[in-house]
């Protein structure tokens, strides 16, 4: 596949384990999904170059290994976030920061301690840090190090929401900015429905889906990271920001009213909307704190084995889904064709959910 | 040490005229000396230097002491080195080192820097000495050729193919080389008895060394 | 055997013992006070460490001789000895004691080395779940700790077979009871024409010297796969 | 304090950093929440006896330090797992699993080894693990050493959500049965609010807020995990398991549908509800997905400096908390005493969200 | 200074600079061989293995013999370095060559250990992060493997002061040049009434290495130290 920024092919042995992964992932973030031990840290070390798997790796349209060339870990330039730290003990976090980086202090690195808010441990050991510490300071290690890809295995696994806050936009920015692919591993459904571009989903060492995250998480027939990631991405443009702290987007001409988001007006947004977020109603509800209500109609409407339906409903917007009971599929009489609406609460849209392209 | 060899012959021969077996342990004098005194169960000491001999004799431990055997200096080169006179030393030398065993220590060490000594050459070699740790090992330095010259016995310089005697030092310029030999038990006697027999006698002889007379 | 004479034999036969049994007796002490300069601290640990290495730094006749002094048949250590069941002075049991004295600076060093290289995380761990100091010991610190305690047995036997200067000073030179691979080198080496024999026993030394040191690889190797899978 | 499970009182100089920790907690589960770097780990080292504090430690009325008295780690009984797994390399997971089991297998082995899904690795040893077996291997090693005491540093940080949700009721059963008190590290807003009984909040090596989680989270001056975690505990009795998929509950008189939760008709269960998942109307409103409406009364009023505010209900069911924007606020004219409804979808409340007593 | 005497001072001087020669001169060689053994698979490995611990098997004075086959200077060796302005034979160089050569088992020994315990995953991670293999062993594993190249250097150099029967062999016994402690000491011992002098000797050498090992031990703490805070 022409373009991918990530291509990957892979069949290795682990003891009983056998991984037999192929994907092809365009610019952005690609995130491996799956359960423990699905094989997701095997593909991220074959891609590295440390654990020597048959097959193709090639990053950004150069061939890492395959058809018997072999490139070294060394001269492959990856910026590997380990799952485990790895940090070296024997240097100090300044040390262990600039180890990778190839000549000097590279530019932007203030800014990324600041982000990870380790300007006060640069001269500890590692020994000396707590458990969320390491793992920043090996975050930045691997940021600093100028890569051509960044693996990074459950970066954020040990921090807290407020530090994940500060550090998910840095993602995001290297997202967009598009030079560098990302591969990410990730268990955290959120965190994958705000970062991905890409996901891949793998189970026992096998690719059991691969495409652009608004597919998979928009479709209710696949849902690898469980029922309650399901969404939809709408795309909006920034309005303006209004006085009391919400800001106004404007979605194919209707208004969405969400908390502040960061950007400037004019500017194009995606907003992720969770499908539990979503209520649907027969008459435009009046005297109620949701401030969204959108006009649609029910496209499809998939009821599983448990209470849950999802809905799939047309808006103006676009596509978007709304996780709902059986109960209420009844009540309300709802089937593909009938005229709804789409309520949704502003406050329920996360600050993580919303994005620039 | 140098005894080694002869000694073992005389002692199979010794087992097979009496039955009874005997246990040589080698070791350089000083050592065995000490471990006499120290109590090792030994009933026949035989040594290369008289001095350790008299130490445990002062200490009461001897029996019945007797002069075995005695030896000679000689001055040995590489084989199919041209002869040489031990006057000739100093000039010959050049930038090579003379072998020898330590002149303080080492018995063939202390009756080589007498004879030395007594020819007047002393002097004009002390310095250019490599002085070792037994007689063996200057004969080795000799013959791999690290030294060119060395002072070693002649029971030694006999059996190495690899050096030839040049020279023998004149008796005269030291002390007369000795193996004293003691019975430190009663139960030695018969085998320091037969050191002394013909048998052993003609061995002894044969390894090159001289017999004595005793006392 | 037409390789080696009888004498050879035995003194062949007589090193391993001697290595062999220089080697095992000294293991539990030798961990021991590897363990002790390794974590604890205590008053005497610098005193110790020298100690340990005493027998590294003097020439080994002065140890010899030391040995002598204490453990020989007239001095109360060894006379005391003797009385318990246990001679020492010219005895084979006395050049494995001198091999074990010269060996111990390099097995405790090993062990050391080790023991040090365990994580006390993971002693930390093992206390959590209940486990005594000496359960921990035994079964966090100990097997961690096994290639250095290997490498110290492959290094302490290597130096058993090859010690010769504290024992011929300690135990003389005696034929089937002391006279071990290296003082019948020695022996050989003295008396003119011994070249030969010397050669053939530096042959048969090197050879065990090498299986032992295949085994102790090959150990190790099981202990590296089984760490790792 | 009498009566107190967890009795704690350090002082420890780390460096520039400086615990200084104090709290009692009752049986059941303690959560330690905190920033990275606030000093959760040390207390619990503290605790363990691995790390050597000044003050007091006193655990189900035995003083395990004080007053010159010190009793050494292994003589605690605690059941710690580590924030990295602390693993045995050389010993396989069934050695490691059964370290601590003072005699044999300890009954319950299997289901513990079973919710954790390693019976397969039994004869693996750590090294041939992926980062979630290892962690679900320590966990289990603390678990089966029968502890007086359960210390867990961020136990489910490296598994996927699927796993988690198995392993949560296991904390949760053992919260209930009360006997041995948990000591809980979490990052996570969910888990905190699913499983704590009482929430020590620390900053920068002190404690900054000690109590019930119920008042803890249900405070809307001190948001420790954020606003987003703001909720409240709703008692209520399970009146019915329906048939197509839903369980009656009954609080106050009022129904409550919630997708199936376990549990035997009769029981009365803890429900948590998000403020988050809780819309406010003024009008019963009709024909609209969301099954739960109960009849409320404003009780309070906090606006916040951004777009939200914080209200809280006096309901039939006790009082609720629901989180929406200041300008619905105003347009709905909410101030304290005004009579509205509470709106709340069915599938809002995660299955997590229910538990027994 | 009265304790000693002008020679004994000079055996002493000596002695230290032999040891500090040979232990400094064969640490790269040492690490070299350590780190090869510790980590690279290559055919005949096993021999390497074997030829290092090779001195700590033979007699010291087969080892000398055979320095003196190799290195005398009508060997083609020793004549090659003797041209190339490193003269062993007699001189103080040629002791130095040969404590370093009965040191290295030691210390390629320690060395390994320490080499062998360094976490492969934080070598893989300084490659990941762009380290050449030169760079990674420089920069990790060898910082990682401190306490064992130290305990390597004490041991060697302790085994170096104490050296001496392969010593004697090779250079002989040359006052100021070849003359070490434990030459000195020997030859003392041999003559009765010499035993004052050795211990003397005796005494400084223990000084010196105890003063060594604390050197040691002081620089392996603050190593330690370093890594943990
Ligand atoms: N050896 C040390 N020397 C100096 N400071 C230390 C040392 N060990 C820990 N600290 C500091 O102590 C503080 C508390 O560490 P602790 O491990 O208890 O934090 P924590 O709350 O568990 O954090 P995390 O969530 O990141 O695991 C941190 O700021 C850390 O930097
Ligand atoms: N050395 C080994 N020998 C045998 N099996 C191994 C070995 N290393 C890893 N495995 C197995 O390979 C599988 C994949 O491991 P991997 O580390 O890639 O999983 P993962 O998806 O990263 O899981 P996690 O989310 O728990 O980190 C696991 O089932 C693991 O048990
Ligand atoms: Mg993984
Ligand atoms: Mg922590």
């Amino acid at each position: 596949m022409s373009g991918a920024a990530i291509e990957v092919a892979l069949r290795l042995r682990r003891g009983d384990f056998l991984l037999d992964a192929a994907f092809a992932a365009p610019p952005g973030l690609t995130v491996l999904f799956g359960r423990s031990g699905s094989g997701k840290t095997s593909v991220v070390q074959a891609v590295a170059g440390l654990l020597r798997a048959e097959g193709r790796v090639a990053v950004g349209g150069e061939d890492w290994q395959g058809g018997g060339a072999w490139r070294p870990p060394h001269r492959r330039g990856v910026g590997y976030v380990f799952q485990d730290a790895r940090l070296f003990p024997h240097m100090s976090v300044r040390r262990n920061l600039f180890y990778g980086a190839r000549d000097g202090r590279p530019g932007g690195a203030g800014r990324v301690i600041e982000m990870l808010g380790i300007g006060h441990l640069m001269d500890r050991r590692p020994a000396g840090l707590s458990g969320g510490e390491r793992s920043r300071v090996a975050l930045g290690r691997a940021l600093l190090s100028s890569p051509r890809v960044i693996l990074a295995d459950e970066p954020l696994a040990a921090l807290d929401e407020a530090r994940k806050a500060e550090i998910l936009p840095f993602f995001e920015r290297i997202r967009d900015e598009g030079e560098v692919p990302i591969l990410y591993v990730s268990h955290n459904p959120a965190e994958v429905a705000r970062l991905a571009t890409t996901i891949v989903a793998m189970e026992d060492g096998r690719v059991t889906r691969v495409g652009p995250a608004e597919e998979v998480l928009a479709d209710p027939a696949v849902t690898p990271l469980g029922v309650r990631a399901a969404g939809a991405f709408v795309t909006a443009r920034l309005a303006a920001h209004e006085a009391d702290g919400l800001s106004r987007l404007e979605a194919g001409g209707c208004p969405l009213w969400l908390p502040r988001v960061a950007g400037d007006p004019g500017a194009m947004l995606r907003v992720r909307i969770d499908a539990q977020d979503v209520m649907i109603a027969l008459t435009r509800p009046e005297g109620i704190s949701a401030l969204n209500v959108l006009p649609a109609a029910v496209e499809s409407v998939r009821a599983g084995d448990g209470p849950g339906a999802l809905v799939r409903l047309a808006t103006p917007a676009g596509p978007i889904l709304a996780r709902i009971t059986r109960r209420s599929l009844d009540a309300l009489g709802l089937a593909p064709g009938r005229e709804v609406f789409a309520v949704l609460k502003a406050v329920s849209v996360a600050r993580e959910a919303v994005s620039g392209f | 040490a140098s005894l080694g060899g002869v000694l073992d012959e005389v002692a199979a021969e010794y087992t097979a005229g009496t039955g009874e077996a005997v246990a040589i342990s080698y070791a350089g004098s000083s050592l065995l000396a000490r471990q006499i005194e120290a109590g090792a169960p030994a009933d026949v000491f035989v040594s290369a230097n008289p001095d350790w001999m008299d130490v445990l004799e002062e200490a009461g431990l001897v029996a019945a002491r007797t002069e075995l055997l005695g030896n000679a200096l000689v001055l040995v080169g590489p084989a199919g080195a041209p002869a040489l006179e031990i006057a000739d030393l100093p000039a010959e030398l050049g930038d090579g080192r003379l072998a020898v065993a330590l002149t303080e220590a080492v018995p063939a060490g202390i009756y080589g820097r007498a004879a030395l000594t007594s020819l007047g050459l002393w002097d004009a070699l002390s310095g250019r000495l490599a002085e070792t740790d037994n007689v063996r090992a200057a004969l080795a330095l000799v013959a791999t050729g690290a030294a060119p010259y060395g002072i070693v016995y002649a029971t030694d310089a006999a059996l190495e193919p690899r050096v030839a005697i040049l020279d023998r030092f004149p008796p005269e310029s030291h002390a007369p080389i000795t193996y004293p030999a003691a019975a430190l038990t009663q139960a030695g006697a018969p085998f320091l008895a037969w050191l002394r027999g013909e048998a052993a006698g003609a061995r002894f002889a044969a390894a090159g060394f001289t017999l004595l007379p005793g006392e | 055997m037409t390789f080696l004479g009888p004498e050879e034999w035995a003194a062949v036969a007589l090193s391993l013992r001697v290595a062999a049994v220089a080697t095992l007796a000294s293991l539990p002490l030798g961990l021991l006070v590897a363990h002790a300069l390794a974590r604890w601290r205590f008053p005497g640990r610098a005193a110790l460490n020298a100690l340990v290495h005493l027998p590294l730094i003097l020439p080994p006749v002065v140890t010899g001789y030391l040995l002598l002094l204490a453990f020989g048949p007239r001095a109360p250590l060894g006379a005391g000895l003797e009385a318990l069941g246990l001679p020492l002075a010219f005895r084979w049991t006395g050049a494995a004691l001198a091999s074990a004295i010269m060996a111990f600076p390099l097995m405790v060093r090993a062990m050391r080395l080790s023991i040090e290289a365990v994580d006390p995380g993971l002693e930390a761990a093992a206390a959590t779940l209940g486990a005594s100091r000496a359960r921990v010991f035994l079964t966090v610190t100990l097997p961690l700790a096994l290639p250095g305690v290997l490498a110290g047995a492959v290094l302490a036997f290597a130096k058993a077979m090859g010690e010769f200067g504290a024992t011929i000073t300690f135990v003389s030179n005696i034929p089937g009871e002391t006279r071990t691979i290296p003082s019948a080198i020695w022996a050989f080496l003295q008396s003119p024409g011994g070249d030969g024999a010397a050669l053939r026993l530096v042959a048969v030394s090197i050879g065990v010297a090498v299986a032992a040191l295949a085994l102790s690889e090959w150990l190790a190797q099981r202990l590296a796969r089984r760490g790792s899978a």
